[in-house]
């Protein structure tokens, strides 16, 4: 297997090339329909030259690497600003879930190979209007329809909904029962009768999610993944899969010496701002958590190298570095004054302040809200209770609304 | 001064949110985010009906005469609903500048205008990133101005200001009727607050003030652009806390409110506790207008109602969880206005030296 | 009435002439059993002086002023570190308590003078080992026995239990009903058959609390305190009454001009502390804090002088004082380097960095964690709701230990 | 150096924890807190038996030849147990100072004795508010040391210290044997770290370096001490953080463990966040020993150790209730070594200026 480093140098001087094409300044005031189709070209391009399926067997098309080089690939592109945001959760999430649970093969093959290309987007239905922590609580209806299934009900913060070929779906096939037990997982065509996907906008007017209804959709039984009543594991597992994928300990802001630089060129009370000791106090903080967040990946990667299970301190990376960053983004804005009031749209959130603040809001919630990342610590780490949960055993049918 | 408010005071509290709430609309001030030059025409005309604009003129311009405790609370209810007309400070410290100044035709002529709502000041003060540069760089010579202020807050849209500059050395105020050639657009994050940087290429201006009593003027008025804004704040993350507070009653999570939830239940008391000592300090640095310690108070309370509110729009988001960071459900409003206010006063570094100096007995 | 600032300059007066003999100076280096005799003969100077019962009636010596006097007299006296401390808790709440429930007027009127004078002293026996937070947990048994009652148990974090004459006790008279409904109160002597006091040492080795044994105390029915059952509402009012007692914005650590002192004493990279940032940031921040504090707190004594009800925000001064306390006395001391390590052990918590940071823990706890004061806050004010108490509305003897 | 420990380090980290649990002694420490002078005695036996006063000496000198990750899991195991011998610190700098230095044959004369136990030293060179300042007060000439140091751990007991001095304008790190004329007992909250200020008058003395090598090697001596000390934090806010968590577990009110209460939990969970941060943060400055970011990264690991032990300490008090404050139960100990490692290398705040320095190339 080619080794990392050399790994990494291919990976680098590839993208480079890529950047006049796909960069950043390439993507700045296009429309969103561009922007996508661009994308495609990226992803066409990326397959072509061997970076589409880095740690996936050459069947697919993939080059049969380790998961660090997968990493190690989307670390350095990360840093260019590529239009690949659209394909992440569908390469990400339900791919894996479909190689792994799905029958038919050479369907899978077809569907995986579209994916890397681009020319396929995958989506992922979990959260609902009434669950987004509590993904059990979920009421979207699967109810037995002759051979097949039809779904009725609405999903919400579903990405990329609206420009997705495919999706995979939880829902409630069996309200008689606790409510974690009564879930089933299906595949389905996000083209298909009765599927609507409604795109709506964040607060920085991203267009990113949608509300998803379902109205007397039908499915085969084929289109389910793992067994009647077995929904909650399999999404569990989704979720599990990309546990370790690359984070940022920048917290996907600005990095430290972008802060120093704005911090030099502000003056504060006739000196520059980066003389004050409380903005070395924010330098210094803020350099030495990314040092430990970057100190606890490394060793993860490490361990996995050598074949070990990194530890659970992998958990902490989104939760401590998004948080900190949105303090960092603040005082930095504050500390600009009468410029840190004007806003790009076309920003980046790693290269510009009130980018970074206002796609704070959205990191604290997506892939689990703080909260529930420290119950995750608590309790799986530590051993702390449960919270109370009225709900706990109860028939799903039977929990108060 | 009393930090007890009177009937009379209580009385404009209530009625102001109440005129205000009846006129908010949601949909009005998410449009006002994305473009540049306007504002809330409807609540501003309000404001003008209802006598705020004459609110601290004195009766002998056309104006109530009435102090900042009564200003502070209008401030307090235009604060809690984001009011997208950003007139209330900078036409005040309009006032209190030419008050303070030496040119009684200025007042002639603006006062009366400003009391009816006929016109509209500001106060030009900051420079970078200071929001009063000790030797501003805007120079005034010959009775024309020079040089560039920061984005202003209602500057796009205000007829004249009083701009803080340089004359030969010494410190000036100067009084300065705005045209289109001078103002910059400033594309914010919060553009309701209609900020533009001013940009004077020899405007003929008049001096109101030089030299210490300029200076000790500047000072003032920014202090009491301070406490204004710290009342709005102040309005402001009161509300973000009881949005808050009644989503997590509302909102169910494994079988409970998920205001049953020690994360939720004293991240909102926490909150309370930031709301009500900026309401604490709002009412002492109101009360203290005229006394030695005004601008210690107003720097105190400066500090204190930026930290309830961008505290408290921060924590109402996150609390809110998905639908919180939506366009749409409009929370966003209370965190870009917990922003634009904490940057365009000066950030509280700023604020906590002026604080520490004044308790040194220094001074700005 | 005298107005308030005629007494207080009275009181000033007053205060500065026993600074000789019971000030911070005349406490130095002396035992515990000497510094106790002191308050002693403080108190009955105070009691001669006509500051003794300020807000009592003259039945009581005392001089029928308003709440507000005796506040202005509190907050002047506590500047100058005589030794009352002793005597705080008896006066705060058991004496109000036998005054408000008992119905032996003469008495009362005998145990009130004698507690003013400081002759004698009472405790409060509320908290067990089972429970702090938790008061209406208390498991200490009082069984009907003939006319009278019959104590046994263990009460724990008695102040001043050892040096005390007499105390209020709540007990458990009924196991059988939901905890909240089997409680009694009744008053004690320390002195009697089988009560035992164990003093024992803080982490500041200050000798405060105790542990107190109860074995087979017995109690005619007139020691009881409100009705049998209505125990818990007698400990409520209890706890009530003293809730405008004098606040103290500095969180009873070390005023602001200290720490300004502190820190222009201390050099910092080759300049004064105080000229740095985040010095000036702690200075403003703890200076605001209390600013706001202090606005509190006279407005409502403003609104009670008014014969109005103050707002319920007073109950923020103790959680958020001390609180921010802890954290500048930790920097105060680390600022100090060298110097901050050392410990006297006769210097007091508002004039000493050491000593202020040692008894924050204690002060984070007495009179009600900060856990508890954010359910309060949360509960009462705000309207949230209740945690899960698993106890809620079961019998005491079916809670599990 | 590699980021992931050996085996060889992972049985010295469990081995050196089994050895101080068996002999953990709280009556002894809580002892140890309120008298000078004392320190416990059979833990330092136990350290020289189990060859970690020989650790970093190299082998030439008797000892054996480990580095810094080594060292730095030992201290972990010390910190978590409070140990009331604080030796480790000050003798591995008098290790390193003595390596750097000139001077063979003071080498051949102390690191026998120092790596089997026979003698104790201490690195001085904090003054007042300062861990290293850039000219020190205290003067070498004509062979002799005049002026005084701050309170150094270990030296009421230490045999030899290696001080930093100026000599003629430039700074010199001198080698001298300590005499109990010239210490000078503070009396602490934890006396356990037997605390001394150093006072010289005439003392003789011997050149280890001067000029800039001097400072070079004071530098790294200093960074090292840190990473050592924050090694120890990282061991005591670990062990803090694991006594809250077993006591929340097992204590309860309102009929469940308070464990179950977010309050208590959520803040269990961000002391481990800070306690992996600080663990990771020794790991990797351990490894970057002779890198050239070895400074910067002995920077945050200080900051972050310190900041854990500081949290992990406080807040185990505050879960615990009552019982926290008591002094029997010695909860109190963590809150006083936590307080007393933090003080006596330098403030939070020296340590922040340092490490920007450092990362914009400018050095202490």
């Amino acid at each position: 297997m080619i080794d990392l480093e050399t790994f990494r140098a291919d990976a680098q001087a590839w993208l480079a090339t890529m950047v006049p094409e796909f960069g950043r300044d390439a993507r700045r005031g296009i429309s969103d329909e561009a922007d996508l189709a661009l994308g495609r070209r990226y992803m066409a391009a990326k397959y072509e030259a061997g970076f589409g399926g880095i740690h996936m067997a050459e069947e697919f098309g993939g080059r049969g690497l380790s998961g660090l080089h997968k990493i190690a690939f989307d670390s350095e592109e990360m840093e260019l600003g590529f239009p690949s945001g659209y394909f992440g959760i569908s390469l990400g999430m339900p791919i894996p879930i479909i190689m792994k649970f799905c029958e038919d093969k050479a369907w899978v093959r077809e569907r995986v190979i579209a994916a890397l290309k681009g020319e396929e987007i995958w989506c992922q239905l979990f959260s609902e209007p009434a669950g987004g922590s509590d993904l059990a609580g979920l009421r979207m209806k699967a109810e037995q329809d002759g051979n097949g299934w039809k779904l009725n009900g609405q999903k919400l913060w579903t990405s990329h909904a609206h420009i997705a070929d495919y999706g995979i779906i939880v829902a409630r096939s069996d309200p008689t029962v606790p409510k974690h037990k009564g879930l089933t997982c299906f595949w389905i065509d996000m083209h298909g009768e009765g599927v609507t996907a409604k795109p709506f906008e964040l607060l920085d007017r991203e267009v990113v999610c949608n509300e998803v209804f379902f109205d007397d959709v039908k499915l085969t039984d084929g289109q389910r993944i793992g067994p009647v009543g077995g929904g909650f594991g399999v999404a569990m597992a989704t979720l599990m899969i990309e546990r370790y994928v690359a984070g940022d300990a920048d917290g996907f802001g600005p990095t430290i010496e972008f802060f120093m630089d704005t911090a030099r060129d502000m003056d504060l009370g006739g000196r520059p701002a980066i003389e004050d000791g409380r903005i070395r106090s924010a330098i210094a903080r803020n350099f030495a958590l990314r040092n430990g967040l970057k100190s606890i990946r490394d060793r993860a990667f490490l361990m996995m190298e050598a074949g070990m299970e990194p530890g659970p301190e992998g958990s902490l990376s989104k939760l401590l570095s998004v948080r900190s960053r949105q303090k960092l983004s603040e005082l930095a804005i504050d500390l600009k004054g009468g410029d840190g009031l004007a806003y790009d749209r076309d920003a980046f959130s790693k290269e510009d302040w009130v980018a970074s603040w206002l796609s704070v809001p959205t990191g604290r919630i997506a892939g689990g809200a703080d909260e529930m990342l420290l119950n995750t610590i608590a309790e799986r780490i530590l051993g702390l209770p449960q919270d109370h949960r009225p709900d706990k055993g109860v028939p799903f049918n039977q929990i108060p609304a | 001064m009393t930090i007890l408010y009177d009937e009379a005071q209580l009385s404009i509290a209530s009625e102001s949110r109440r005129v205000l709430d009846a006129q908010y609309d949601l949909e009005r001030l998410l449009d006002l985010v994305d473009v540049t030059g306007q504002y809330d025409e409807r609540i501003w005309q309000t404001a003008v009906e209802q006598g705020w604009t004459a609110l601290s003129v004195p009766e002998q311009y056309g104006g109530l005469g009435l102090g900042l405790i009564e200003m502070g609370l209008i401030a307090v209810s235009l604060g809690a609903v984001t009011a997208g007309a950003p007139f209330l400070t900078g036409n005040d410290a309009f006032v209190q500048l030419l008050l303070a100044g030496i040119d009684e035709a200025a007042r002639e002529a603006w006062l009366p205008r400003i009391a009816a709502g006929e016109a509209i000041g500001v106060a030009a003060l900051g420079e970078g990133t200071s929001p009063l540069p000790p030797v501003p760089a805007v120079t005034f010579s010959n009775g024309k101005l020079s040089g560039a202020k920061a984005a202003v807050a209602g500057a796009l849209q205000a007829d004249a200001g009083i701009v803080w500059a340089s004359s030969g050395g010494s410190p000036v105020l100067a009084l300065v009727e705005l045209d289109d050639t001078m103002r910059r657009t400033v594309d914010s994050f919060d553009n309701a607050r209609l900020y533009a940087a001013l940009a004077f290429d020899g405007a003929p201006a008049k001096v109101l003030l030089e030299g210490d009593a300029a200076r000790a003027a500047a000072r003032h008025a920014l202090a009491r652009m301070a406490v204004v804004s710290a009342h709005e704040q102040t309005g402001g993350a009161q509300q973000a806390m009881v949005i808050a507070r009644d989503y997590a009653l509302e909102r169910k999570a494994f079988g409970q409110p998920i205001a049953a939830f020690q994360s939720i239940k004293h991240r909102i008391a926490e909150i309370y506790g930031l709301v009500e000592l900026a309401r604490a300090n709002c009412i002492d640095a109101a009360a203290s207008e005229g006394k030695a310690d005004f601008v210690l108070k107003a720097c105190a309370v400066r500090l204190t109602a930026s930290e309830a509110y961008d505290t408290a729009a921060r924590d109402a988001v996150q609390i809110h969880g998905g639908i919180g960071v939506t366009w749409q459900l409009g929370l966003h409003l209370h965190m870009r206005r917990a922003r634009s206010l904490s940057a365009e006063l000066g950030s509280p570094l700023f604020w906590e030296d002026l604080l520490v100096s004044e308790l040194e007995g220094v001074g700005a």
